[in-house]
Formats: C-alpha cells, structure tokens, sequence
C-alpha cells in the first residue's frame, strides 16, 4: 500500500526534517501518527497524498514507485486517497453538500447517485441541517465535519486524517473516529496525525511517533519498520493497485 | 436537486462587469484602427494608380501652327530629355485636340480663336518607387524649351502617398498594441482569478483533477468574455463607421480616403471580436497551465 | 534589523508587469487621438476660414468686350439672384484683370488674343452653417445668364468640413472609450488586488488599522502604475507622432491636416499621463474605501 | 469591562444563534468559554472583539455602547483587544517576526522598541529559530503560537482566544496558558473558548457555557450573570477605558 524506503526530506535549503523514514503500512492497517508540534507530522502526510516530493529515497504508492511516474500519471492516485487537511480547505463559494461531492464530480460519477449518497453521509457526521450551507456560515467544528465527509465520500483506499478532531469535542471525536473504524473494515488503510492522547488510548491502535526526523512505531502489529531495505516488499501490495 | 454549480465561479463580480467591458474598448479601437486602414489602402492604390499618368510637363504652344514643326521640335526635345531621366517610364504629348479639350472647362466649348497659343501638354509616368528630383528636372526641361513646366501635382501626390502609407504604418501600430494590451488584459485577469481562487485550485489538484479540467474552466470563462467584448466592439465599431460614412457622403471623391469599406475590409473586421475571442482563450489556456505546472 | 516590509504586498507578479503595460497601451492611444482630433482642428480652421470665400460662379465671358454692358448685364443678373438666395452673404465679380491671371497656368503668361471669350468669375462667400442646395441654384443662374456654371470646389470643400468634424468627433468618443477602459483597469485591478489580499485586509481591520491606512497602499500603487504606463503611453506616442510629421514633410498644403500641434496641443498631451495617474488613485481611493465600509 | 444587555444574534434570516445573552466580564477576570461545536462560541467572541454586531440588545465594551458609537471610531477599541483566531490569519508573505509586530506598528510603535520586544515573545513560546520564517513554511502548531504571541504583544486589556491549543500538544497548551494567567495578573481580562477539558480541570476558572443560544456560568466568582438587566454596570467598568 505505502513503503517508504529511507526518504529524506527538506524543505528548500533548511534541515532535514524527515531523515531516513524506512516503513511500510499494508493493506487495511490503522495508525495514529504522533510527535511535537513541528517535527514533521503534516510532511509525512503530504508526502503520502502526494502534495510533496521527497527530497532523497523512494516512495512506493499502491505498489508504483512515486519517484518514476510521470506527473500527468497521478491524479488516478490522488483519487484513491482521502485526505483530513488540517486546514479544512474547504471551498467557500460551494455548499456542504456540493463540497463533499468534489471528489466523486471530479472522477466523473453520475449526479443522482452522489446526492442521495451525500446527503446520508452529511447527516451521519451531524450535519443534516447544514446541507446547503456554505462553509463561511459553519462553525469550525461544522467545517471539519464537512471536511471528513469529503475524505470518505469515495471510500478511498488510503485515508489521512491531519487532527481532524483538534475543533471538535471528544463525544463527536469518538463517533469520526468509529466511522474511521467502519471504513477501515471495508479495506481503507487509516492514518491519523492528532495531539489527542485520550483518542490514542480509546482506540489502542498501533502508533508512528515522530521524533527528530525519525519514525519509531509503538504497538504495531500491522506496520513493518523495514531494518533491512532490500527486503520483499511485495507482501505489503494492494490488490487493487492500477 | 440542486443545480450543478461550478467549482471555480470565475464570473465573479470584478471580471464579469469590467473585462468584457475592456476588451470591447480594445476591439472597437481595434477594428476602427483597422477600418481606417483598410479604407486609406483604397485610395493609396487610386493615387499611387494615378500617379503614373499625373505627372505632366507643360511647353508653351505655337499660335497659329499648333501641330507644326516648331511644335514637334519642343515636343521631342522635352520627351527626349525626359525619357533619358532615371525613374521616368514613358512620355508622350497629348494630341492637340485634347490640350484644347483640357481648356474647356475655363473658356467653354467652342471654337478658339487661331491665335491662342494652347499649350503643349506631355504626359509622363514615372516609377513612384523612384525618387525623382523634380528641381533639377524643371531647371533641365527649361534648358531645353523655355518656357517649360513641370505640373508638380504629381511630385504632391507622391508625397500624399508617403504620408498616407505612414499613416497605415500608425493604423497597424494602433492595432498591434492594441493586441498586446488585450494579451495583457487576459493574462492580467486569468492571474487574477487564479490567484483569488489559489485555495480552489490547489485542492482541486490534490484531489485528483487532471490539469485540463482546471484550466477547462478559465478557458471558457476566456472565451465567453472575449467573444462577448469582441462583439461589443464590434457593434460600436460598426456604428461609428456607419456615421462616419454619413458624414463623409459627397466628399467621395480625388483626393480623400473612400470611406465605404469593400468585402475583404469588413470580412477583417468580423474577424476582429473572433480573434479577441480566440486570443483570449488561448492566452487564458497557457497561463493556467504554465502556473499548474508548478504542481506537484 | 530587517527592512520595514509592506504589510500589503501589492506590487505582485502580475500587477506589476501588466497593468503599467495595459494603462500605457491607454495613454497611447489616448494620445494619439486626442493629437489627431487637434491637428484636425487646425485645418478645418483653416478650410472653414476659406469656405467664405470658395465658392465660385463662372459665368461665359464676352469675347470681343469683356467688360461691357453685356459683360454687366450678366454680371448684375448672377449677383442680384445669387444675393437673394439665404446663405449667402456677398457675392461681386472679379475684375477683368483678375480672371485673365487665373488662365495663366494654362495660357501662359503674355498677351492673350482679344477674340478670346475669357469667362467671368463670381466671387461668392457663403454663411458655412446654411444649407445651400447648389443643384437648384445653380438652375436658377443658369436661367438668368445661359451658361453659368457653379463651381463646386466650396460644396466639396464644406463636405469636407463636416466629415473631418465627424472624425474629431470620433477621436474624441475614442478619448472618451480609453478613459472608460483605462478606469474599468484601475477598479478591476484594484478589486483584482482586494480580492487576492482580502485576508489581509480583513485582519488588519480587525487589529484596529483604519481604512485610510489600508486605502494608502492601494492608492499609492495605483499611481505609481499610471504613472508608468502613462509616461511609457506618452513616450510612444511622441514617437509616433513625431515619424508622421517626418513622412508628412513637404505634404503640409492646401488641403491636408497641417500635421505639427501647435503648443495647446502639446501640453495637453502631456497632461494625458498625469491624467491617467490622477484617474487611477481617485478610482482605487473610491474603489477600496467604498469596498471597506462594508466591513463592521 | 464588558457588559451585555439582551443580546441577540442571527445570521442573516436564519435562526437566533445567540439568544438574549446578559452578563458582564469585570476587568481583570479570567474565563473559559465552552459549548458544543456550533454552540455559537466563535460568534459570542466575533461580538466582542466587533467583527460582528448584534442583531438586538446592547453591549457595551470599556464604558461605551458599542452600538452607538460611530464605525471610524472603533479601530482605537479594537487595539485594545487581542485576539487569536481559530484559523490563525496570519499574513504569508510577512515573517514570524512581522507578523507579530503588526498590531505595534498600526498602533505607530517605534521600530526598534517593536524588534526586541517581539523577539523576546517569539522565544517564550518556543519559535526562537523561526522569527524569520513565513507562515507557509510553519506547521500549525508554529503558526498558532505565532498567532498567539500576535495577539498578546499589544498588552491588550481584553484578550480572547477562540481554540487556543487546538494544534498542539498538551505540554505546550498549558505553557501558552500560564502566559495567559501571567497576563491576567498585570490585568488583562481573559476569554478562552476550548474544548479541552482537561486545560479546564488543570486551570480551574470559571466556565461561560453555551447552550441552545443561552449563557450558563459555573464556578463564576469573577463574572455576574445578570438577571436583572437594569441593575448598575459601572462597577464592571475597566478605569482605563477611553
Ligand atoms: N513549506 C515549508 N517550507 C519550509 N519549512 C517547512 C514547510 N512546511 C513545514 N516546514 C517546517 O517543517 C517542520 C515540520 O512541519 P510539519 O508541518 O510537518 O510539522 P507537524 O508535525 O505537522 O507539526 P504540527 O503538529 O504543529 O502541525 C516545521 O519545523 C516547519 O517549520
Ligand atoms: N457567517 C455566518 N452565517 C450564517 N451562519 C453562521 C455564520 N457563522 C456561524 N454561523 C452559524 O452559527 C452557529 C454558531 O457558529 P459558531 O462558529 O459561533 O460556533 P462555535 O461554538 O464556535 O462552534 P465550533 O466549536 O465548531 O467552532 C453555527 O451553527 C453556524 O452554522
Ligand atoms: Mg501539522
Ligand atoms: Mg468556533
């Protein structure tokens, strides 16, 4: 699904601020992603839904080498990850509704079929009443709901989730994170950067923390730290890699 | 169901009310520029067409032998010289009856009284791209026949011609610029709505949309006001030469500009918003995907 | 110490290399009308000046008495008619003397034979306002003296007045069309500017900045850049103008537009670029204070 | 301080989001502001620091009736209010340093008193080697301490911060808050809307709760819920008021 193979990256010519990251998450794992403020949490995500290029190493996304595919081959990657900004990054002039259906509009899919779909999905998250508002009129725990909703619409086969409760509180942080679950049972493979501990200890899911640039896992029946790079890679493949 | 709302609503206030607004002013200078252009070509031929019989020398006559030997004298000593001069293509007098024609409109039809010395009028065409020097030539043509004149309405004329050539340089200068400014307009307004819609954009391309589906959108936005401002132009354009031919009725004539336009002028001009339309979108297009490239 | 650095980077990429570029294409154009619409107005001074006195009628001359009664009769008859029509305001023939000169160009000079009818000129100056119809006239004249002809070079001429008006008055609509563009730029580019910084202006506001400290800086900018384009405008055109006046060297006569401004038009050029300056502060002052009040 | 008196707000045509709110802050006080997501935390804090006006009722801030007072006469108010905002809002194109300098220079500061001032404030809250970065180049938890240090470096007599510690970790949230408290000590009047419970706990100072529109106190020793809307409010008056 993901393999990094001692990626390096630096933003212009700053330091290092990922070294030497070697790991692999295979089909339908689940991880928090951890570590201070600043040590580079957001950059691994971004290098993961493709926002960013390593600066050094490889990175193998659904069993492709990133590294070696032309630029116009990535969007049908891009389409099969759903990304939590941290940010939001919603679009203002387009309602809740018509926000979520970005990614199934974009992959062409047909009209009725996304509204009905939409809709169900707005009202899971709390938003029932909020379908036609536009996001300069939600709250910021609105947003973020909104902002998940179009993570999972497509029902991704890689989900990165960048705090996505840091505006909400624990009761309907709880609930995402048990939709997180469900899709995760259906085969997407999750990862969740969060300060939250008490998320972290609700779930008892495997951690990658980082620390001065470097990954260390904590409980992780389902991540390899890769020692020996040479390694077989091919076990951590998805099947359904294009 | 809702209706189908585009992702990036380019038509936003700023650029929906005023660029269509300036390309119109573009393309109505544009083609007027154009216009005038066009409409001076046509009498530039006329004159430059004219120009090679409208040069004459004049010889004063003899009185009571008009088609005499002394006459032919004057006449071959003054084409003979002429046609020895460089730039000069030909010369012949005209006959007789015709200098006395040329006096009818002064002394009226008639016969003319036998003594009056009608003058000996030759007819010379001469290279307009050569550049003669008429002084010279008069001093050297009264050398030969006294009393001889050169009709400087050519030498006049030649002039006209390089002014109105000079003009035309202007009129395609006017649309020249006038075309990088509407170049700049697009590209100043297609960066514009980029930069307003930089979050859109970016998002867009992280979730997966293809560059042309991005810039598929600025294009027709482009399009859409380039052929809205092109027409505008155009009818304002039409409607200004419309009035300017009303004003010019009459005055058709020698020596200025036939201001009714013929087929291939207005066929240009029609092109005019089509080219803007087209300029637009292309200019749209590469700036979009120059700035996409930067992408990931 | 780092240097003070604007908190409204509003010299951005694509400001900065168009809109002087766009607003100069303006000012040229502006220019070159306004210098055309000017120099115009010299000849149509001049033409209108020799209307009054360009229509002339030429009545058959009497061969053998030139200025007898014959010659009288016609002469009184033409002139009595000619000053009950309305419009005109004097009309008396030329001596006898006069109307020989006239044929010398043709004739040469010398003595002409006395059996040579040379015809009669009518010296008419007419009011330019009134609307003479020359087709009935000239059948009235032709009536009273068998033979007179009007000379239509005053009808020709007075066409012509009107036609180089209507073209001033088109160099003005386009002054006046570049003066729209030109400020549809500012607000466009200043809403283009608000729009890409708006949440900077908005937090700004927030922080207790007044709306004349974030107005400064778009004031400011704008009159840098009209400044620019305004003077890049000017220069082109003095450039322009000045190649004419090269190509119209020896062309200044008679009927054509006399091409060198006199000092009016000079300064009034060179007001174009402060113009285009003045109007794009005031436009982005109004543009942005205007969008700032809506802010709580 | 504050004073509100039957305050309502609505967006547009939409329902009452805040509903005949009544309460003063009296200066110097220290508050929590809670509430689930789309309680209406965000507007309660948009009226006071008047990025919004209320559709009814008065508030009065510093001894004066906002609603009265003409709009070019609030910019000297609103410098007298800090505030750090859920989404940041800090300018990309200016530095740390900059960024955190504005209030000083719209308020006419001179230079060089801003430069080590601000300096001083970055190093407190751990950004010492990015005062010349940009915000684009920040991670969020940067970018909020950048935003927090904004909003403090003025000595605002009211600070309000709407999700202060949303973006970082635990450690770090309870140090900007001490600094928080040490402001509260010189005088400033404190308003943190939050969902972290345990900053609460740790803190203990009263709670605004929000509920369908309407204004609980618990635990309020500084804040007087008024119930009788035409009782005296000059004891809540800050004596440095304009
Ligand atoms: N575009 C960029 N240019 C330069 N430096 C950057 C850029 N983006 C991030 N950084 C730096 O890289 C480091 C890691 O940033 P990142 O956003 O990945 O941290 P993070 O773990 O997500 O932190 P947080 O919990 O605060 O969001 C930070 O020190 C930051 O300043
Ligand atoms: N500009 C607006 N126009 C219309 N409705 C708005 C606007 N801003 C907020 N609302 C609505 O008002 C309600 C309260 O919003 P507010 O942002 O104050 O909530 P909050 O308590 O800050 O929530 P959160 O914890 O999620 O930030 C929400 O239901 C929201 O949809
Ligand atoms: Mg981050
Ligand atoms: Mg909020």
């Amino acid at each position: 699904m993901v393999r990094f193979e001692n990626v390096g990256k630096r933003y212009g010519h700053g330091p290092e601020v990922l070294r030497d990251l070697t790991f692999r998450l295979t089909p339908g794992s689940f991880h928090f992603l951890t570590g201070p403020s600043g040590a580079g949490k957001t950059t691994l995500l971004k290098l993961m839904y493709l926002a960013q290029r390593p600066s050094r190493g490889e990175i193998e996304m659904f069993g492709q080498d990133i590294g070696k595919t032309r630029r116009r081959d990535l969007p049908p990657f891009r389409r099969r990850i759903g990304v939590v900004f941290q940010d939001f990054r919603l679009l203002d002039h387009l309602t809740a509704l018509e926000n979520v259906a970005l990614p199934l509009r974009i992959a062409g899919a047909r009209r009725e079929r996304i509204e009905a779909h939409v809709s169900e999905l707005l009202a899971w998250v709390g938003l029932a009443g909020q379908i036609n508002a536009r996001p300069p009129t939600l709250s910021d725990g609105e947003k973020q709901r909104v902002a998940i909703a179009r993570a999972v619409i497509g029902r991704p086969n890689l989900l990165l989730a960048d705090e996505p409760t840091g505006n909400i509180d624990l009761a309907q942080g709880l609930r995402i994170l048990h939709l997180f679950e469900e899709l995760n049972k259906i085969g997407t493979t999750v990862v969740i950067a969060t300060h939250d501990r008490s998320l972290i200890s609700t779930f008892g899911r495997p951690e990658l923390r980082l620390g001065n640039g470097e990954l260390t896992v904590h409980k992780a029946p389902s991540v390899i730290v890769d020692e020996d790079p040479g390694g077989d890679a091919a076990d951590a493949d998805d099947g359904r890699s294009a | 169901m809702t209706p189908r709302r585009a992702e990036l609503p380019l038509g936003g206030d700023a650029t929906r009310r005023f660029i269509p607004l300036i390309v119109g002013a573009m393309v109505y200078l544009a083609a007027l520029a154009l216009a005038g252009t066009f409409a001076l070509d046509g009498t530039v031929q006329q004159w430059s067409d004219s120009l090679r019989g409208a040069l004459t020398v004049q010889l004063p006559g003899v009185a009571q032998d008009p088609e005499g030997e002394e006459a032919k004298a004057r006449i071959d000593a003054a084409v003979g010289l002429l046609l020895e001069t460089t730039g000069v293509l030909s010369a012949s007098a005209l006959p007789y009856a015709q200098s006395q024609a040329l006096l009818e409109p002064w002394l009226g039809a008639g016969d003319l009284p036998a003594d009056l010395p009608i003058p000996i009028i030759v007819d010379v065409s001469v290279d307009t791209g050569a550049r003669i020097n008429y002084e010279d030539l008069g001093q050297r043509l009264e050398e030969v026949v006294p009393g001889a004149r050169i009709n400087d309405n050519g030498v006049f004329l030649s002039r006209l011609v390089t002014l109105a050539r000079a003009v035309q340089l202007v009129g395609l200068v006017v649309v020249f610029i006038v075309a990088v400014a509407a170049v700049s307009i697009v590209v100043f307004a297609t960066r514009a709505g980029m930069t307003s819609h930089r979050d859109t954009i970016e998002l867009l391309h992280l979730i997966g949309a293809r560059d042309n589906y991005i810039a598929r959108r600025f294009v027709t936005h482009a399009l859409s006001y380039g052929l809205a401002g092109g027409l505008l132009g155009l009818a304002l354009a039409v409607v200004t030469l419309a009035a300017l031919a009303l004003a010019a009725r009459g005055v058709d004539q020698t020596l200025l500009p036939r201001l009714s336009l013929d087929l291939t002028a207005w066929v240009a001009l029609l092109c005019v918003p089509i080219a803007s339309a087209l300029i637009a979108m292309i200019t749209a297009r590469v700036t979009v995907l120059r700035a996409l490239r930067r992408l990931p």
